[in-house]
């Protein structure tokens, strides 16, 4: 294969070398169950816990407040549910917004279906949460606000310290699917009235198949995952040692460049932005300008549609996304640009590109000219385009 | 996910554009959906159709069904064309994934959409065809850049 | 460290260096998301069904019939608590057995507190379900029958194939938890009458973290983690494909080696337990003598305590367990030792060794030493010995 | 899990064994919780401790309290053993897992037990000592083999 250009940094990211590096040893040496009491086993669970310090250390939480999980949807699910079942008797309403990943909107709609109440807030068109909506929202049976800290398809960054002061007001749990944003931008759980947390390792350089929920201590919460006594009898399961030892050296090296990486980022990001904005006609950027992650860019082109858009930029051997990455392949077009308030033919010609460090001038240069070839190919194939210069 | 024949219907799709005054368009499909399939026919004294010329907004899929549905009205007459379903056109691209099927029917139903024109236009009936239901039924409003 | 011998491979197997070679490609090369539609990415989807072949081959099953999942434990709790939702309507009577992984009896018990009954059946002397019990404990209102096929602390394996037919005959669904089972024993789903199944990588020289669910066509269940589409939408969360790679690499040599590996290791068992048994005095097995694991051998060794050993054993290179290992550091007894009906102070003394074809005769030898010294150590300072010498 | 003292008062454990014609013997404990103590004391006309052993089945951290417990009451008057706590037992051990805390409580009865059983023998009231509750309550059926 050529030279691949890797556009779709929010979608799953490369495991770092350093990261395979400190998980290998894990799998055919220290292989052992962390809850044996042999020695030869005790020393994983001291990695185990190692990774976990890193991570809390990184939320400014305490390490007893950090559980593993699966990953961040298993996250998600867990602290939605397991709230929703311990606070059943205090009430069944629970707020959201429309712009949640399907990992936190389908299972609100699940609660729905065992009578629970949940309110889907709007945003507005850069898909900032209305904090004023928030508060008319709330219920004497409101038992969770669960908003994400940043959108995973326009890299929107929710006014996230407001929402906890006001979660805090009412005596309402807060919870944030902070799967994009996790060790990308600062975060510090006390200082933003956080009460629980998701994040997932692959999207930030470490292994897939590994995620936490923070918990803040205090919070009653059931498991969602019975069994065996692990991870504070919180969630049952053999420990993922490698996975878990991964995690902890992302998260290490995450946190100790984020400050640089997002600056070189949101340079690269911002040239990439200007060029298409300026060179490809009838385009939008989705999303804030300014409160967004640094790596993200979504545009929308007029009069063409996503997929061919993506399966050309693939012959060019460019990765990117347009939807996120787990719905694409249906039809319906993103939720999170319907909520926005796109029309659904510019909804459905939709791109993201989410970039890395490792992304250079070159590259963008290379995918701002294909991006232009392409988009002016399917618009000359176009019916919408061709009604479009008709009418003018 | 999708074979090399709808591959090469997408990246080299053929009959591309438009046709002036043509015998016959027909613009099936929404933006709703994500696709929007319009075939413009030229059909000659005879019956034959012989020219043809597609636009598509739409997946690779929708592309490639638009491109390969061309292909096989051109030269056929308005009767051999009737017979052409989405099923013809999914063999002659060695098959679609399943989401993708609606494609396929969409591409049939341009063709059908097409002829309906053709025949209203030239106030004849064609044995077989039926009004085509599927058309852009809502103009999504615009926005603003 | 010294020369370890590792004798608890029902707790965790080391990783095959081929199944770690088998993953790293997926970690820094071919990282793409399996549900991204690039080239770059669908190649992580293909390796992934890859391996759902070889797992569904090993089962006789159908590969649209196995659905990946973060472990042995998520696949019980999806198992049966998604079953009980689904087919609430039907009924809400559950039937299990006493001696289970807490990873079903734990959910049972959750599900008990949600309005489910549950019927925990006994086992015989060997760890057997009595089949006339299981007969008549089936109720109009029973919707699944979850037995696990073979029993991580003392290896007992079910009659599967009966149990199946019971279900069949009865129409009711059967889960059995197969983590200890699958690729040690010979399966096949279609033949045993099962419905679905549970297994985990880390049990057979795979990594931890992954596991799945067999669910046979038709069966209609829920979901446990709701989000994206992945797994046929019946289980969301981006695929762990190193995981889900290792898994199948593990799963294949596995398969091949079964018989061999079989052979080779019931025979060390067999010399493990007849030295054992003729050396150390006041001494049994656990479990049934032939209807059970290639590679478990369960003792109990009267007035002492099983930690004490344990530790000992530890500090002679030795590893390995009492009770299960993830309840290891609680003070109950084994309730497995229990249910087949031993008594409090002898079910604290005992031990599990569970071999891997890599135990040589020599460390058998090494280790039958450590424990007559051990176990003759303890007994000297135990008052219960004192007490059972004088009484003589 | 243990500290580097409680490993060593475990792989060591002193004062092992049994004292004939014990001035005290105390067990306290039972099966069924997996952790039994016996002390046996030799107690002076002089009221100081001379010697004392004992027999453990328990857990490590069972054996390595037994084992503290002997050498902290070893030539103390029966006043002063009566002031070892399952606290003093802990921290000469630099301390205990939280789930084995219960190990320590047991030691500091089985120091009770031992004394209440010399007091009774001689038919003394020691000031402060209280009967010990726990014992072996319960039995348990044995087995064959
Ligand atoms: C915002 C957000 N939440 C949740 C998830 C789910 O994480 P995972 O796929 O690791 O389970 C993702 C990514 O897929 C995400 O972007
Ligand atoms: C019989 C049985 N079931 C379930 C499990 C749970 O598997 P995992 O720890 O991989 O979640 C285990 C092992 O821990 C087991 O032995």
């Amino acid at each position: 294969m050529e030279k691949k250009i890797y556009l779709d940094n929010a979608a799953t990211t490369r495991t770092r070398p350093e990261v395979v590096d400190a998980m290998l040893p894990y799998f055919t040496e220290k292989f052992g169950n962390p809850s044996s009491v042999y020695e030869f086993a005790s020393q994983n669970k001291k990695a185990v816990d190692e990774a976990r310090g890193t991570i809390a250390k990184a939320l400014g939480a305490d390490i007893t407040e950090v559980y593993f999980t699966g990953g961040g949807t298993e996250a998600d699910n867990w602290a939605i549910k397991a709230t929703a079942e311990a606070y059943k008797a205090k009430g069944n309403h629970i707020i959201t917004t429309k712009i949640e990943h399907h990992a936190v909107l389908h299972t609100c709609e699940y609660l729905e279906k065992n009578g629970y109440e949940v309110t889907y807030l709007d945003v507005d068109e850069y898909g900032i949460v209305k904090l004023d909506q928030l508060e008319k929202a709330i219920k004497p049976t409101t038992i969770l606000i669960t908003i994400m800290f940043a959108n995973n398809e326009i890299g929107t960054i929710q006014p996230i310290k407001e929402i906890g002061e006001i979660a805090k007001r009412n005596k309402i749990l807060f919870h944030t699917d902070a799967v994009q944003a996790f060790a990308q931008v600062d975060i510090n759980v006390n200082d933003m009235g956080i009460d629980m947390l998701s994040a997932s390792a692959h999207k930030l350089n470490g292994p897939k198949g590994i995620g936490f929920l923070y918990i803040k201590k205090g919070v009653k919460i059931r498991s969602l995952i019975h069994g065996g006594a692990q991870e504070r009898q919180r969630r049952a399961g053999t420990e993922n040692v490698p996975g878990v030892v991964g995690f902890g050296k992302a998260v290490e090296i995450a946190m100790a460049t984020m400050e640089d990486r997002a600056k070189k980022e949101i340079e690269l990001r911002d040239y990439l932005i200007k060029r298409v904005l300026a060179e490809v006609p009838y385009t939008r950027l989705n999303g804030d300008r300014v409160k967004r992650l640094p790596n993200n860019a979504n545009f929308s082109f007029q009069f063409i549609e996503g997929e061919s858009l993506l399966i050309m930029l693939d012959m060019n051997h460019i990765c990117a996304s347009s939807g996120s990455a787990c719905t694409s392949g249906s039809l319906d077009p993103s939720h999170v640009l319907l909520a926005i308030g796109l029309p659904h033919e510019i909804a459905h010609g939709s791109l993201r590109l989410t970039l890395s460090e490792d992304n250079t001038v070159e590259e963008i240069d290379y995918t701002v000219e294909k991006i232009k070839e392409i988009v002016d190919k399917l618009r000359k194939m176009s019916p919408l385009y061709e009604d479009f210069t008709r009418k003018r | 996910m999708y074979t090399e024949k709808v591959m090469d219907h997408f990246s080299n799709p053929r009959n591309v554009g438009e046709i002036e005054n043509a015998s016959g368009v027909g613009t099936v499909g929404n933006a709703k959906c994500g696709d929007i399939m319009r075939m413009y026919l030229d059909i000659d004294e005879t019956g034959v159709i012989q020219d043809v010329k597609f636009k598509t907004f739409g997946c690779g899929a929708a592309v490639a069904t638009s491109s390969m549905a061309t292909e096989l009205v051109k030269g056929k007459t308005v009767e051999e064309a009737l017979k052409i379903t989405n099923k013809s056109v999914m063999e002659a691209l060695d098959g679609l994934p399943p989401v993708k099927v609606h494609c396929s029917l969409l591409a049939e139903e341009a063709i059908h959409a097409a002829l309906w024109d053709y025949a209203e236009k030239n106030n004849i009936k064609i044995e077989g065809l039926e009004k085509p239901k599927s058309d852009i039924h809502e103009e999504e409003e615009t926005i603003e850049y």
